[in-house]
């Protein structure tokens, strides 16, 4: 069981790298945020798998504060965008 | 256990040598303030790979209060450091 | 191995099929619209399927309930920025134009 | 599954390595400010998987989420200040 666990985990992490490699090549802002949204959502999931894993149930509660902040980012990223090109 | 501690240890660093690194060569000063933020991150990377006892047994947690206040303090003086960045900024306009 | 452990196995294989098809996506497709279509996958389908196949397997009830608390989150979030980024595109202002 | 945790390890270790030698290198302010923040979160992940999950929570909300967003305000400031009589918005997103 915790071996598929970890496999899944793996799985996830894989597409938190295809996500940096979007952020680093662009090629236009959008991608940037959209890749950024893919590894906030699979940091999410790789830290909801890591609590069987290493038997620590407090990790929910951090997995909540991404979703929190990934929320956050994304209006705050959009919301100066917007601004700046009114002015 | 001994494996994973290594690993984490030689990855803390690494960042440690990076930050420290991009901190000499980068002249502008949000860059030097990321890069000392990542040397903060390198130490706080060891401390927590020495705290660390193993996937089943409760890790020591002196390290981690010594890393909580350290990220408070390591955000409090970046806090600093862009203030008198954008005096210094706001000086020289003048 | 019970009934419900592999219900759970075959939620989670699935969760993970669509983040690789997503990630796949981001990187394969050709315009930022496709991206945007395959990243929205990825993130509602993929790690709703994750967390329902986790909830069995958490401790007590309100950790299950968390965890739906957190999907929850997670897909109004990825709604509202998915529309964002795409009216931004949409309007080609700024510097999308290029 | 020692050896799947081995190789978890090792991803986690060189993603982070990677990010942070990225957000060091980048030139374009905003950018390696978006890359510190990843990279913040990236840390966050580290620390939940060395069982310290109240590192973990203070990293996301103010070592990644608060210094972030300063940063990220320091940037767009700076680079207002830089050209201030040019195009309201200046196209230096040229990767």
């Amino acid at each position: 069981m915790i071996a598929y666990l970890l496999i899944i985990t793996l799985v996830l992490m894989l597409s938190i790298v295809v996500g940096l490699v979007r952020v680093a090549i662009g090629p236009t802002p959008s991608d940037r945020m959209m890749a950024a949204q893919l590894m906030g959502t699979s940091g999410i999931g790789v830290i909801l798998l890591l609590a069987p894993v290493v038997e620590v149930s407090a990790l929910i509660d951090v997995a909540l504060i991404f979703a929190l902040l990934a929320a956050v980012a994304v209006a705050a990223f959009t919301r100066r965008r917007v601004t700046e090109s009114g002015g | 256990m001994i494996a994973t501690q290594l690993l984490y240890v030689g990855c803390g660093i690494l960042l440690l040598i990076l930050g420290l690194w991009s901190f000499l060569v980068h002249p502008p000063l949000l860059r030097k303030l990321i890069a000392i933020n990542v040397m903060g991150a390198g130490v706080f990377h060891i401390l927590v790979a020495i705290a660390y006892r193993g996937i089943d047994t409760p890790p020591d947690p002196v390290p981690h209060a010594l890393v909580l206040t350290g990220i408070v303090v390591a955000v409090s003086a970046t806090a600093l450091a862009l203030a008198f960045g954008q005096r210094l900024d706001r000086d020289d306009d003048r | 191995m019970t009934i419900i452990e592999i219900l759970s196995l075959v939620l989670l294989g699935t969760g993970a099929f669509f983040f690789l098809a997503g990630s796949i996506g981001l990187m394969r497709m050709p315009d930022r619209f496709t991206r945007l279509h395959a990243l929205t996958k990825a993130d509602n389908v993929g790690l709703g399927l994750i967390v329902l196949g986790l909830m069995p397997l958490a401790p007590d009830v309100r950790d299950a309930l968390k965890l739906g608390l957190i999907w929850i989150l997670v897909a109004v979030a990825g709604a509202t920025g998915a529309h964002l980024i795409a009216k931004r595109a949409v309007r080609d202002d700024g510097e999308d134009s290029h | 599954m020692t050896t799947l945790l081995a190789a978890f390890d090792l991803l986690l270790s060189l993603t982070l390595l990677g990010l942070a030698v990225a957000a060091l290198t980048s030139a374009e302010p905003r950018r390696g400010v978006i890359l510190f923040i990843a990279f913040g979160l990236l840390l966050a992940l580290v620390w939940a998987r060395l069982r310290a999950p109240d590192l973990a929570l203070a990293e996301a909300a103010i070592g990644a989420g608060l210094s972030g967003a300063l940063m990220l305000a320091a940037a767009r400031r700076a680079r207002r200040r830089r050209s201030p009589e040019t195009a309201p918005r200046p196209s230096e997103e040229q990767p």
